[in-house]
């Protein structure tokens, strides 16, 4: 475990051509990882999330991905996400290769993954065309009953990156509020890179928290307000009005090529990304 | 006129397609909720006849009490106002999978004369006109849910003949196939438009239109149906809404602009901020 | 969900013949609630449990049970069950079917029974003589990667019994620190009873806890004290004295019988058990 | 003769094993723990040359810090000192079986020449001449550590020619079947006794003394073996406890029973009290 810039981490573990799962369910998006990524342009990524959002939709258009493996890819609470359908409708800025899944589906593969074992089963997309466009969803027989139950291949990402409250001085990480599939992701992973909002002498966490212990975390980087615009529960509230605001900039190539220079690629960092944005409003 | 009835003379059809949904929730049941008027509609049932109501967003949240409707399935007030917050793996294994799940919510781009519901694609798969957010929970909330709710506005474009793409089972190809197939939930038990309330039929599982809401007549909605619409011979005309779900429901929306418009302002303010102190 | 008296909801939903779990891994034993099951003489019970330990002993020695699907049936920190060995050695005081598995088994096979699937996976038991021993340990082949890996059929108990913390007065439970597989044998089980040191106002309950929600609750009986001579974390601590005195006690089917008689079946609850003990020291 | 030296030349049987299992731990090691001279041995080590070590117990503390030995798998003392504690399905599938864990400690009632183990039965399964407590983790502590460490005293009914029934895999026939059969860990990589400690050979994999404590012979630990006991070239003679592993494990020992006897006292008082009142 070592402690880094965000610029430094991603650097130093992300590579072109990778499979990479910024996860995160509505909350601790790491947005500001996401956002490195794109400034230090990596290429052919394998793209990994149950819900693909906005940091995935900038990181589609700005051409970072090759293949995107997901279960549900909105805008929460709003709507479509432009660029990825622009690069599954219309192949902008490239072909996008998905790999489709519902969530019940991606969270046994994850937790497959997180334990090691080749493949999940779940009771699920039975009478639905999914199995039909991913050859991946296969069945094994009960040895029991003789039931079909759907299997899932485990997913194992190269890397998974997460935002998270807080880390201690040794690396340990708690997260806390709703959590997703964050800790299957982490641990499915075969790198763990974190974003937290702040590095403290003791986390504090009650006896049955979610913490992640600091000799399975890879790296992590302090990036206070790195889940903004999704929130960090006990720091700052979502600014829904940015994921409103995203549904109209993202419809036109221009415009999100624009506000990815201008925004993403023209900040050294992230705390550059947030005044950005505050001197635009 | 009273100043109540001229309140429930004023609804939108919107309005009107989340007060029937929320009639039929009762108290007690266990309800697995997504975004939009089935989360008005559940926080609406809760809020007026069925206060012991569970509300289960998938995001992880179990027996949540928003007193504002969250704008994302994570909002922080779900796991603020739960009795337990588990991880999504958990929820959909445990709870959904586990047939513990009375009502499902669903909407849908399309669905089918049978329930069949499609989130995925407008258009072939491989090169779709319209590439739509795809499954979520749906498929499984579909399958295990003892039963399902559909909640969509009815125009030929949403109900058609053939869905493009099939993302969540409803009665399959009806006529006894969801049963025969062994799907352990019964599938959808109404869907809830804005022109009236379909359920399906006994025998072949065809959607059945059994109410109509007041001024909508049956002609306007099989006009809005991509396929020859099945009728009740008896098709009710629901009740308009009274003053109090009008007004319960309204309030609750109130809240929930007011709430969503104080944290973006708070939100974007906090980039200059110590982030520990804000909301900690 | 009801509240009742320990003796009200024992005598209401366990029947005899029953498949029942009294789970607890050390820690939240329900001694109190076995005590009840003895005390109103229910029979032909198969017993399960991960590690069946002295209240399993003496359900076995009180010839309760019919059957006992475990992973490892010892006194812990001590050694043998001197009952359980008994009963498997010398049919005393009748036979006892055993169903036996690893704790890896057991608990993939408690997972598939919360999660309602038919059968759990696990990367377990190769080389083994214990799927020699247990025909229902089996395997499947991945159908990604044509591995064999081992089934368990899942575990569905008639009855779960628990010893938690608190309930509050609507019946959502508390339980923290060390929890084994307590919330899997919880939501795998027909019917959930469960005793609590204490009911509350208000759990207080920090936002990842532990809580099962009040409508998986079956019934609930506040018993002070219940998982004694086990501990329950934040009220009293372990009697290891007790468990290293049972080793003595229970070697000899007399004197077991003795003790049984005196302090269980002449005691009218678990108030007077405690009282019985403390009068005997 | 020193104080210091006095005290080394005073150590017990039970205390040399202890200590040298504790050596071939290492700084950083994840180590997966059990009750008794496992326990002892990985607390020694973390008290001393290895600070850092990471401990985990099955009963789901992972990075504990007792400062007493726990009596059992799931003590109190193992909760409060964790830096997580986690549910028991998850610590074998997402930890031990997720290949997370450097060594796993391991006894057993009976030891074959390749390192297979029995804590199951002696005698036949269906009517055992003795019903041990059986498998617990062992399986797959057996499967999946990247090494194991067996500890156990021996005797030649320990360490027996055949074993009454294969509990856990060591390398089962020997001669490669591990690696052919592709289990994950690298099987026991030391098995200490209180005689000294036997490795596997290399392409055989039968356990074979490689090294002997002070003042036991070779002839004796081959009298205390059940098979013919395969002996290295040399065999070394393991370096006596220093003052400083003797007292540190002597004080944590000492520790334990205080603690233990403060328990037993407290919780037989307790019934008298309310019970919220008592260590709250």
């Amino acid at each position: 475990m070592q402690f880094g810039s965000l610029q430094e981490i991603v650097d130093g573990y992300i590579r072109d051509g990778q499979s990479v799962a910024l996860e995160g369910f509505t909350h601790l998006i790491p947005f500001a990882a996401g956002h490195e990524i794109l400034r230090q342009k990596k290429r052919d990524l394998h793209l990994i999330r149950m819900t693909p959002d906005l940091i995935y939709d900038q990181l589609i258009g700005a051409g970072c991905a090759r293949a995107l493996t997901f279960s549900w890819g909105g805008n929460p609470g709003v709507g479509s996400l432009h660029r990825l359908r622009d690069a599954v409708e219309n192949d902008w800025p490239q072909p996008l290769t998905i790999h489709e899944h519902s969530h019940a589906g991606m969270a046994a593969a994850y937790t497959a993954g997180a334990a090691r074992l080749p493949f999940g089963i779940l009771r699920g997309y039975v009478g639905t065309h999914l199995s039909r466009v991913n050859p991946q969803i296969r069945e094994v027989r009960c040895p029991y009953t003789n039931d079909a139950i759907a299997t899932v291949p485990a997913i194992n990402p190269d890397v998974t990156v997460l935002h998270a409250q807080a880390a201690d001085r040794q690396g340990n990480i708690l997260i806390r509020g709703i959590v997703g599939a964050q800790k299957e992701a982490a641990l499915a992973a075969n790198m763990l890179l974190v974003t937290v909002e702040e590095i403290v002498d003791s986390l504090g966490a009650p006896m049955n928290a979610i913490v992640l212990p600091h000799w399975v975390v890879t790296a992590i980087a302090e990036v206070p307000m790195g889940a903004y615009p999704s929130y960090a529960h006990g720091y700052y509230a979502r600014d829904n009005a940015f994921y409103l605001a995203w549904d109209e900039m993202s419809r036109d190539r221009k415009r999100f090529t624009e506000w990815i220079n201008r925004h993403v690629l023209c900040s050294h960092d992230h705390a550059e990304f947030l005044d950005s944005l505050a001197e635009a409003a | 006129m009273s100043v109540d009835s001229a309140l429930a003379n004023t609804y939108t059809p919107a309005e009107m397609m989340t007060i029937a949904a929320a009639r039929l929730l009762w108290p007690g049941c266990v309800c697995f909720v997504g975004i939009g008027v089935p989360s008005a509609a559940a926080n609406l049932a809760r809020l007026t006849h069925a206060p012991d109501m569970v509300l289960i967003y998938e995001s992880g949240g179990i027996g949540t009490h928003p007193s504002v409707l969250p704008l994302s399935i994570g909002d922080g007030e779900l796991a603020e106002t739960a009795t337990a917050v588990v991880s999504l793996p958990e929820i959909f294994s445990y709870w959904l999978q586990a047939g513990r799940i009375d009502v499902g919510f669903l909407g849908a781009a399309q669905i089918d004369r049978f329930g069949n519901l499609n989130t995925t694609v407008i258009g072939g798969y491989g090169k779709p006109k319209t590439r739509l957010p795809g499954a979520g929970g749906a498929p499984e909330i579909a399958l295990h849910a003892k039963q399902i709710f559909v909640v969509l506005k009815q125009s030929p474009r949403s109900f058609v003949a053939k869905l493009d793409f099939c993302t969540s089972a409803g009665f399959l190809s009806g006529h006894g196939e969801r049963a025969r197939r062994a799907l352990p939930g019964a599938g959808p038990q109404a869907v809830i438009t804005d022109l009236g309330v379909l359920k399906p039929a006994i025998g072949s599982q065809e959607l059945t239109l059994v109410a109509r809401y007041e001024n909508v007549s049956v002609d306007r909605i099989r006009a809005a149906t991509g396929w020859p619409l099945a009728v009740a011979n008896t098709v009710d005309v629901m009740a308009v809404p009274t003053a109090e779900e009008l007004r319960v429901l309204r309030d609750l929306h109130k809240r929930t602009e007011i709430a969503h418009a104080r944290d973006a302002s708070r939100s974007r303010k906090t980039p200059a901020l110590s982030a520990s102190q804000v909301n900690a």
